[in-house]
C-alpha cells in the first residue's frame, strides 16, 4: 500500500527544483525568472490535480502515501500521505501558487530573484506541513516557511515598518513551535518509553494513550503553538502589524494559507493526539474563539487602513473556525475545513483587490478614497462580489461554511455560538461601512479622477477566485463529499480513544500507586545505553 | 406544468445574466423589455400552475419539486427544492404579476438614466431573490432568498450611489435586516436541533408530537423567527430603515418596499402557521407588534410632507395590520391583505413617481397642489389607490381590512380598536396627500409648472391596469355571500392544522352570525368616510386649520415629525455607543495591552542584555584574571571531590 | 639531597611570579616576558619529572613547548608593533576596543 | 655538594624572576629575563638534561630575548616609562595569589605522582646520552608532532610579516 505513488513528494519538491533553476537565471531578465516560477507552479498545480482526481473519496484511511527511513535510530521516517482534511487545503495551496505569482508579476521589480526564490520555498513549506504525516518532518516543513515569510515581509515590505512587524511575526510563531517542539519530544519519549518502540510516526502516536494529568500539559503546549498561527485572540497583534507592512503577494499568502496552519494543525494533531485534553479544554478554547470574533469585528469596525481591516477581518472568520472545530460534530468540523477553504479563497482575493488600489494610489487608506465605483466599474463588481463572500451571503462560499459551524457548535455550545452568529450582523457592517467609504459617494480626491480600470491581468489573477467562491456558494457537495469520510473517522478517532484513555485512567488508579514521574533526562541515558 | 415550477425562478435569472453581463451593447429599449418579459415569462408559468393546481383537488395541492442536493453534510441533507402550493402559487403571481408590471413602468421612468442597464439587472437579480424565498421547499433556501433580497434592496436603494444619503440609507437597510436574520438564523438552528431537517412537508409535520403545544421552545421558535420577520417587514423594533430606503428609484420603493420584499415577514409568519398556532404566546405578541405597529406609523405618515416618506409609513403601518391579521389566528385574511395592499401600495407609489417625474424631482406636497388638471390619469389612478387603501365600499381594501377588523373583534376587543384607530388615519393620511396635491389651490414654483406633464403612457398604463386591479382585487373575499370567499378557501388546506390547533386551543368558537358582519362592515365603511371628511375639512375647506392645530399642539407635533427620534436613539443607543467601545477597545486595549505585553518583554530582555554587557570590560587584564579564578576553581574542585 | 619536592616547589614559584606578571604589569612587552617565564616554569617540571620518572617523554615535550613559545612570542611581539604603531601606546588598559 | 648547587641556582634564578616582575624600566627586565633563562638552563645540566640546556640558551637566551631587545629598542620604550603603579595595594593582592596558587599546584603534584614523591635523584640514566635518547624518540615516536610543530612556526611566521608589515597608506 505504501510507496505506490511518488505524487505527493514531486509536489512537495518540485518547487525546491524550480528554486534551484532560477539560482542559474540571470538576475537582470525578471521576465524569464517569472515565468519559470510560473510554470513550476502550474506544474505542481496540475499535479495535485492527479492526487485530486485519484483521491478515492469513500475511505477515511490516509492515501498517496509514501514512507522512507530518514533516521532510522530514532524512529523518523520520510512519511507523506493525505486524506479528506488535508487534500482540500493542498488544493488549495497549489492552485494559489500561479496566482500569487501572476498577481506579483508588476508588483516585484527590486530583487525579483531573490522573491521567487522566497515564493518557491514557501510553497514547499506549506505544501509540506500539510502532507507530511510524521511530527519531526512536520516540525521541519513548519519551521521552513518561516524564513521566506520573514524575507517576504523584511525586504519586500513598505519600508515604514517592515523589519518590526517581521521580525514579531517569527518571533511569535518560534516561541510557538519552540514550546510545540518540547511537547512533541516528550511524546515521543512517553510512547517509547511505554510501548518500547521509539518512533514520530503519526499514525503510531494516534494509538499512544498518554496519560490524561500529561495530556492537559501537551495540548497546551500544541494549543499555543497553533494559537499563534490561528491566530486566536490574545495572540493576534501580529496579524495587522505583518499585513500592513508585507508586500501585497505576501499578506495574500499570509492570509491564504499560512493562517491555516494553525487551523490544520488542531485538527490534524492536537485533537487527536491528546483528545481528553481538547474536550475538556473546549469551553475556554471556544470562548476564546468567539472573543475573537466579535473582538476582530469590533476593532475591523474603526480600522482607517484597508489592511488592518482585513486583517482583523479574517481573525473574526478564523474565530468561527476554531468554533466550528472544537464543537467535534460532523457538520462543525466539516464546516471549519470548508471555512479554512473560503477564508483563503475570499480575504486572499480581498488583499490582492487592496493590493491592486495600493498600486494605482499607493496608500491604504480609507479616507483617501471615494467614489471609486465610477472610476473603475469593472473593480467595483469584483470587490462587490468579494465583500459579499467575506460577508457571508448566501449563495457564495461565505455563507456554507458559517452556516455550518453555527449549526453544528450550536448544539454542543449554544449560547457562544448566539454571540457567535451576532458576529455575523458586524462581519456586514464593517465590511459595507468599508466598502461605501471606498467605493461609493463623490470622487471627493482629485487623485481618484484619473484611475484606470484592472486591467486583463488583474482579471486573470482574480477570475479563478471568482469561479471558486461562487462554485462553494452553489455546489458545495464537490467538496463535502471527500472529506465526509476522514471527518466521521477523526471525530470517532477521538471519542474511541477518549473512552478508552479514561477507562484506562479508572483501571489505572486501582494497581498503579501513583504514575512514575517519567523524567526526561533518564529515559536519554536509557536510549543511549541501550545502543 | 407543475414540474417546471423550476422555471420560475430562473427566468429572472437568466434576465440578470443577459443584462448584467451584455447589458452594454443593448439599448435601453432591448434591457428594459428583456428585464420586463423575464418577468413576464415566469408570471406566465406561474398562472399556468396556478390553474393546473385550480382543477386538483383541494387535499392534494402540495407538490414538492427537488432540483437537486445542495448541502449535504452529515445528517444535514438540505435540497434546492421548489413547494407548489396554494400559499406559494399566490405568492408567486404576486410578486411576478406585479413585478412584470413595475418592470414596464420602470422602462419609461428610468428612461435616461445613467446607470439604466445596472438598475434593470439589479431588479431582475431581486425578482429572481424573491422567487426563491416565497418557492423554496425548506427554511435553509428561504433564508438563501430572504438575504439575497436584502442584498438586492441594498443595491437598489444605494443606487444613486454618488449621494451620501443613498449609499448610507442603503447600508442601514441591509444592517438592520441582518440584524432581523440573526434571529431567523437562531430559530433555523433550534429547528434543526428539534427536527433534524428544514423541509417544511417535515417539519409542519412532525411539529405536533416533537414540541409541546405552547412549552417555552416552540415559543422560543416562533418568536425568534417572527425577530427575523421584524427586521425584514420593518415593524416596531426594526422598521428605521424603511423610511430612509426612499433615497431609490420609485419604482424601486414601488416593488421591494411596497409589493414584496416586506411582505416576506408576513409570508413567512404564515408558512409556519402551525408552529404559530402551536404557541398562543407568541400570536398574541405577533398581534401586538402588528397593532401598536400599524397605530405608531400611522400617526408618524400624518405629520409628513414627502410624499414618499408619507407613502413608507403607510406601507409600515398596514404591514402592521397584515400581521395583525396573522397574530389573530386569520392568517388567510393577512395574505389576502397582503395581495390586495400589494396592488394599491404599487399603484400608490408608481403614481407618486410619475408626479414626481412631472415636477423634475420634487418630493414636497408643500410645493404641489391643483395637478388635477395637468395629470389627469395619475390623478385618478391616485385616487383610485387611495379609496382602496382607505378601505371605501367598491374597492379592495375595504374587503381585506374588514376581515381583518372583524377577526380582531372576535379575538380581542383590543386589537380592534386599535386597528379602528390605525384606520382611521390611515384614510386621513391617504386623503390629505391626495388633496394637498392634486386639489386645492397650485403651490407649484412658476418654472416648474411651465413643464408639467402628463407622464407617457409606458408609465400610465401600468397605472391603470393596477387601478383596475385595486378596484377588483375585493370581490375575491367577499365576505358575507356564501361561496363567495374563494380566496381563503383556496388557501384553507395549507392553514387548516393551523386553524384546527387554535380551533381547539381557543374555548369559546367564534359565533359567526351574518348580522354581526354586515354591522361591523358599516363600521369600518364610516371609519373610511370620516378620514375623508376630516381631511376634506382641514385642506380643501380651510386650508388653514392644519396650521393652528400644529401651533396649538406645537410640542406634540415637532415629536411626532421627528419620527419620535427613534432614528437619533437607535444611533445614540446602539451605533456610537458600539463604535465609540471598538475604537476604545482598538486604541487602548489591542495597542497598549496587548502589544504593550509583548513589546514589554522585548524591553525587559534588552534591560537583561545591557546588564550582561557590563562584563565586557575590553581590558585584557580583566580577562586574564576571570581565566585565572576559573582554573583555581576547577583545579579546587578536582582536590575536594 | 634533591629531592622532586625541590624542583616542584621552585617552578610553582615561577609559575605565579609569571602569572602575577601577566596580571600587574601594564606594559604589553612585559606581560610577554612574563608568560615566557610562566612557560619556563613548565619546562622545569617537565624537566624535573623526565628526570625522576626515568623516561625521556618529559624533555621531548619541553622541545615542543619551546616552539609553541617560539611562536608565541614572534606573533605577540608582531602585535605589539602593530599597536604601538597604530595607537602610539603600549599600555595594555588603552587597547580596550573589543567590547560591545 | 649537589644540594647547595641546587639551592643557589634556585635562588638566582627566583631573584632574577622578582626582578623580571617587579622592575620598572622594561630594559632590565629583558636583561633579568636572559639570567633567569640561563638559570634555568643550569637546572636543567643539573637534571641531566644537557641537551635541553643547549636549546635552552641557544633558543631562549639567544633568539627569543634578542627578539624582545630588539622589540624595546625598535619602539625605544625607555622614553615613555609608564607612570608609577598607581596602587602598592595591587602587589600585595599580586603576592598573596601567588602564594596561593602555589598551596594549590604543591597538593596536585603530590596527588598524581605518589610514587615519585621524596625518593632522591636516581643515577644516571644507562650509558645512552642525552641527546641519542631524544633523537630516536623524538623521530620515531613523536614524528607527527614534530612535523605539526613545524607547519606551526610557518604559520607563526607568516602571521608575523603579515601583521608586522607596514601599511601602504
Amino acid at each position: 500500500m505504501e510507496n505506490v505513488s511518488h505524487l505527493l513528494s514531486l509536489i512537495t519538491f518540485i518547487p525546491l527544483l524550480g528554486a534551484g533553476i532560477i539560482l542559474f537565471i540571470n538576475r537582470e531578465c525578471p521576465e524569464t525568472l517569472r515565468w519559470v516560477t510560473i510554470v513550476c507552479m502550474l506544474i505542481d498545480f496540475v499535479l495535485s490535480l492527479f492526487v485530486y482526481f485519484g483521491f478515492d473519496s469513500s475511505i477515511a484511511t490516509m492515501q498517496f502515501v509514501e514512507r522512507y527511513p530518514w533516521i532510522p535510530q530514532w524512529g523518523i521516517s520520510y512519511k507523506v500521505g493525505i486524506d479528506g482534511i488535508s487534500l482540500l487545503l493542498l488544493m488549495l495551496t497549489t492552485f494559489l501558487g500561479p496566482i500569487l505569482v501572476l498577481a506579483c508579476w508588476k508588483d516585484i521589480t527590486v530583487r525579483v530573484k531573490e522573491f521567487m526564490i522566497c515564493l518557491l520555498f514557501l510553497q514547499v513549506g506549506m505544501i509540506g506541513v500539510f502532507v507530511s504525516l510524521d511530527l519531526f518532518l512536520f516540525y521541519v516543513f513548519w519551521e521552513i516557511m518561516l524564513i521566506p515569510m520573514y524575507l517576504l515581509i523584511g525586504v519586500w515590505g513598505n519600508p515604514a515598518r517592515r523589519l518590526y512587524a517581521a521580525i514579531k511575526f517569527v518571533l511569535y510563531t518560534i516561541v510557538g513551535s519552540l514550546l510545540m517542539l518540547v511537547a512533541i519530544l516528550v511524546l515521543y519519549f512517553m510512547a517509547g518509553k511505554s510501548t518500547g518502540i521509539y518512533t514520530f510516526d503519526l499514525l503510531k502516536l494516534y494509538d499512544f494513550a498518554v496519560p490524561v494529568q500529561a495530556q492537559f500539559w501537551l495540548f497546551l503546549a500544541f494549543f499555543l503553538a497553533f494559537a499563534i498561527k490561528v491566530p486566536m485572540f490574545p495572540f493576534h497583534t501580529w496579524l495587522p502589524d505583518a499585513h500592513t507592512e508585507a508586500p501585497t503577494v505576501g499578506s495574500v499568502v499570509l492570509a491564504a494559507v499560512l493562517l491555516k496552519m494553525g487551523t490544520y494543525g488542531f485538527i490534524r494533531f492536537a485533537i487527536p493526539l491528546f483528545p481528553n485534553a481538547a474536550v475538556d479544554a473546549a469551553w475556554w478554547v471556544v470562548l476564546l474563539a468567539v472573543i475573537g470574533i466579535i473582538y476582530g469585528a469590533w476593532v475591523a469596525m474603526v480600522q482607517v487602513d484597508m489592511k488592518r481591516l482585513v486583517a482583523f477581518s479574517s481573525v473574526s472568520h478564523l474565530g468561527f473556525v476554531m468554533l466550528g472545530m472544537f464543537a467535534l460534530t460532523t457538520q462543525g468540523v466539516e464546516g471549519s475545513i470548508i471555512q479554512m477553504i473560503n477564508h483563503g479563497l475570499s480575504t486572499g482575493a480581498l488583499f490582492l483587490i487592496v493590493g491592486m488600489i495600493y498600486e494605482r494610489r499607493h496608500t491604504r487608506l480609507i479616507s483617501e478614497f471615494g467614489g471609486i465605483s465610477k472610476v473603475m466599474p469593472l473593480f467595483a463588481v469584483f470587490f462587490m462580489i468579494f465583500t459579499l463572500s467575506s460577508i457571508g451571503l448566501p449563495g457564495l462560499n461565505g455563507f456554507i461554511g458559517e452556516f455550518l459551524i453555527l449549526l453544528g457548535s450550536f448544539a454542543k455550545f449554544t449560547w457562544y455560538t448566539v454571540f457567535a452568529a451576532s458576529g455575523v450582523i458586524f462581519a456586514a457592517v464593517y465590511m459595507l461601512w468599508m466598502f461605501q467609504r471606498v467605493m461609493f459617494g463623490e470622487v471627493t480626491n482629485p487623485k481618484n479622477l484619473n484611475l484606470k480600470d484592472i486591467d486583463l491581468r488583474e482579471v486573470a489573477v482574480l477570475t479563478p477566485l471568482l469561479i471558486f467562491v461562487v462554485w462553494i456558494g452553489v455546489y458545495p457537495n464537490t467538496f463535502l463529499k471527500p472529506m465526509e469520510p476522514s471527518v466521521k473517522n477523526f471525530i470517532q478517532h477521538v471519542e474511541k480513544k477518549r473512552a478508552a484513555v479514561t477507562a484506562m485512567e479508572e483501571s489505572g488508579k486501582q494497581n498503579l500507586p501513583n504514575v512514575e514521574r517519567i523524567s526526561l533526562v533518564s529515559s536519554v541515558t536509557k536510549i543511549r545505553a541501550e545502543r | 406544468m407543475i414540474e417546471l415550477v423550476w422555471l420560475i425562478p430562473i427566468f429572472p435569472l437568466i434576465g440578470f445574466l443577459i443584462n448584467g453581463l451584455f447589458g452594454r451593447r443593448f439599448s435601453e429599449k432591448t434591457i428594459g423589455w428583456i428585464g420586463a418579459g423575464s418577468v413576464g415569462a415566469s408570471f406566465v408559468v406561474a398562472v399556468s400552475i396556478f390553474l393546473e393546481l385550480l382543477n386538483m383537488a383541494p387535499g392534494t395541492r402540495s407538490i414538492q419539486k427537488i432540483v437537486y442536493s445542495w448541502i449535504w453534510s452529515g445528517d444535514l441533507n438540505v435540497p434546492i427544492g421548489f413547494l407548489v402550493d396554494p400559499l406559494s402559487i399566490v405568492m408567486i403571481m404576486v410578486v411576478s404579476g406585479v413585478g412584470c408590471i413595475i418592470h414596464i413602468y420602470s422602462i419609461g421612468y428610468m428612461h435616461g438614466e445613467i446607470g439604466f442597464r445596472r438598475y434593470f439587472s439589479y431588479l431582475n437579480l431581486f425578482v429572481f431573490n424573491m422567487l426563491i424565498l416565497v418557492s423554496a421547499n425548506n427554511f435553509l433556501l428561504m433564508f438563501v432568498g430572504w438575504e439575497g433580497v436584502g442584498l438586492c434592496s441594498y443595491l437598489l436603494i444605494g443606487y444613486y450611489y454618488e449621494k451620501k444619503s443613498a449609499s448610507d440609507a442603503g447600508k442601514k437597510a441591509f444592517v438592520v435586516n441582518r440584524i432581523g436574520d440573526f434571529g431567523f438564523l437562531l430559530g433555523m438552528f433550534l429547528i434543526f436541533t428539534v427536527f433534524g431537517t428544514f423541509n417544511y412537508v417535515d417539519v409542519f409535520a412532525a411539529a405536533p408530537e416533537r414540541l409541546t403545544q405552547g412549552g417555552n421552545l416552540v415559543t422560543l421558535i416562533t418568536l425568534l423567527l417572527f425577530v427575523g420577520a421584524t427586521g425584514k417587514s420593518a415593524q416596531i423594533p426594526l422598521y428605521t430603515w424603511l423610511p430612509d430606503a426612499m433615497e431609490g428609484p420609485t419604482p424601486v420603493s414601488a416593488l421591494i418596499h411596497a409589493a414584496t420584499m416586506v411582505t416576506a415577514g408576513v409570508y413567512m409568519v404564515s408558512r409556519c402557521s402551525v408552529m404559530f398556532a402551536m404557541a398562543p404566546v407568541s400570536l398574541t405578541v405577533v398581534a401586538i407588534i402588528g397593532g401598536l405597529t400599524a397605530l405608531f406609523a400611522a400617526t408618524i405618515g400624518i405629520t409628513q410632507f414627502d410624499i414618499k416618506r408619507v407613502l413608507a409609513y403607510s406601507t409600515i403601518s398596514q404591514l402592521g395590520f397584515m400581521f395583525m391579521a396573522c397574530g389573530v389566528g386569520a392568517f388567510s385574511t393577512g395574505i389576502f391583505h397582503l395581495m390586495t395592499h400589494a396592488f394599491f401600495k404599487a399603484l400608490l407609489f408608481m403614481a407618486a413617481g410619475s408626479v414626481m417625474h412631472a415636477m423634475s424631482g420634487e418630493l414636497d406636497m408643500r410645493k404641489m397642489g391643483g395637478l388635477r388638471k395637468k395629470l389627469p390619469y395619475t390623478h385618478w389612478t391616485y385616487l383610485f389607490g387611495t379609496l382602496a387603501i382607505a378601505g371605501i365600499f367598491p374597492f379592495a381594501g375595504f374587503f381585506s381590512k374588514d376581515e381583518i377588523l372583524y377577526y380582531a373583534l372576535q379575538k380581542n376587543m383590543v386589537f380592534w380598536i386599535m386597528g379602528a384607530v390605525a384606520a382611521v388615519m390611515t384614510s386621513f393620511y391617504m386623503f390629505r396627500s391626495v388633496f394637498m396635491t392634486f386639489y386645492g389651490k397650485s403651490r407649484v414654483e412658476p418654472d416648474v409648472a411651465h413643464h408639467l406633464h402628463e407622464s407617457p403612457p409606458l408609465m400610465t398604463v401600468p397605472l391603470m391596469i393596477l387601478a383596475f386591479l385595486s378596484l377588483v382585487g375585493g370581490f375575491v373575499g367577499i365576505p358575507v355571500i356564501e361561496g363567495a370567499q374563494r380566496f381563503s378557501n383556496f388557501l384553507s388546506p395549507v392553514f387548516a392544522p393551523a386553524k384546527a390547533i387554535i380551533e381547539h386551543g381557543a374555548h369559546h368558537a367564534g359565533h359567526h352570525s351574518v348580522t354581526a358582519e354586515l354591522v361591523l362592515m358599516g363600521v369600518s365603511l364610516a371609519i373610511a368616510i370620516l378620514g375623508l371628511l376630516v381631511a376634506r375639512y382641514m385642506y380643501i375647506t380651510s386650508p388653514e386649520t392644519p396650521g393652528r392645530i400644529v401651533e396649538r399642539f406645537s410640542g406634540l407635533h415637532r415629536l411626532v415629525f421627528n419620527k419620535y427620534w427613534i432614528d437619533e436613539l437607535y444611533d445614540f443607543l446602539f451605533v456610537n455607543s458600539i463604535v465609540e467601545f471598538s475604537r476604545f477597545l482598538w486604541k487602548k486595549f489591542d495597542e497598549a495591552v496587548v502589544d504593550g505585553a509583548v513589546n514589554g518583554v522585548a524591553a525587559v530582555v534588552r534591560t537583561f542584555g545591557s546588564v550582561l554587557r557590563l562584563l565586557q570590560t575590553g581590558l585584557v587584564k580583566d580577562y586574564a584574571l576571570s581565566v585565572l579564578v576559573g582554573a583555581m576553581v576547577v583545579i579546587g574542585y578536582l582536590l575536594l571531590r | 639531597m634533591v629531592t622532586l619536592e625541590h624542583y616542584l616547589v621552585l617552578s610553582a614559584l615561577l609559575f605565579s611570579l609569571g602569572m602575577v606578571g601577566v596580571m600587574f604589569r601594564r606594559n604589553l612587552i612585559v606581560i610577554l616576558m612574563s608568560l615566557e617565564l610562566m612557560l619556563n616554569a613548565v619546562n622545569l617540571s617537565f624537566v624535573a619529572f623526565s628526570r625522576y620518572l626515568g623516561s625521556i617523554e618529559g624533555q621531548i615535550f619541553v622541545l615542543f613547548v619551546m616552539v609553541v613559545a617560539a611562536a608565541e612570542v614572534a606573533v605577540g611581539l608582531a602585535i605589539a608593533v602593530a599597536v604601538f604603531r597604530q595607537r602610539g601606546t603600549i599600555n595594555i588598559n588603552d587597547i580596550s576596543l573589543l567590547k560591545w | 655538594m649537589e644540594t647547595i648547587l641546587f639551592y643557589v641556582l634556585a635562588a638566582v634564578t627566583l631573584l632574577s624572576a622578582v626582578c623580571v616582575v617587579f622592575l620598572r624600566r622594561p630594559l632590565h627586565n629583558v636583561l633579568f629575563m636572559i639570567l633567569t633563562m640561563i638559570g634555568l638552563a643550569t637546572l636543567f645540566i643539573l637534571l641531566h638534561a644537557e641537551f635541553l640546556a643547549m636549546v635552552q640558551i641557544i633558543v631562549y637566551a639567544g633568539a627569543v630575548m634578542v627578539l624582545f631587545l630588539f622589540v624595546i629598542m625598535l619602539l625605544n620604550l625607555e622614553e615613555i616609562s609608564l607612570p608609577k603603579e598607581p596602587r602598592p595595594l595591587r602587589w600585595g593582592f599580586g603576592v598573596i595569589l601567588a602564594l596561593a596558587l602555589v598551596v594549590v599546584l604543591f597538593p596536585i603534584f603530590s596527588h598524581f605522582t605518589p610514587s615519585v614523591m621524596g625518593k632522591s635523584l636516581p643515577g644516571a640514566v644507562g650509558n645512552v646520552s642525552n641527546i641519542e635518547l631524544i633523537g630516536t624518540e623524538l623521530f620515531t615516536t613523536y614524528l607527527l608532532p614534530f612535523e605539526v610543530a613545524s607547519i606551526l612556526l610557518l604559520a607563526a611566521i607568516i602571521g608575523t610579516v603579515i601583521i608586522g608589515r607596514k601599511l601602504k597608506d
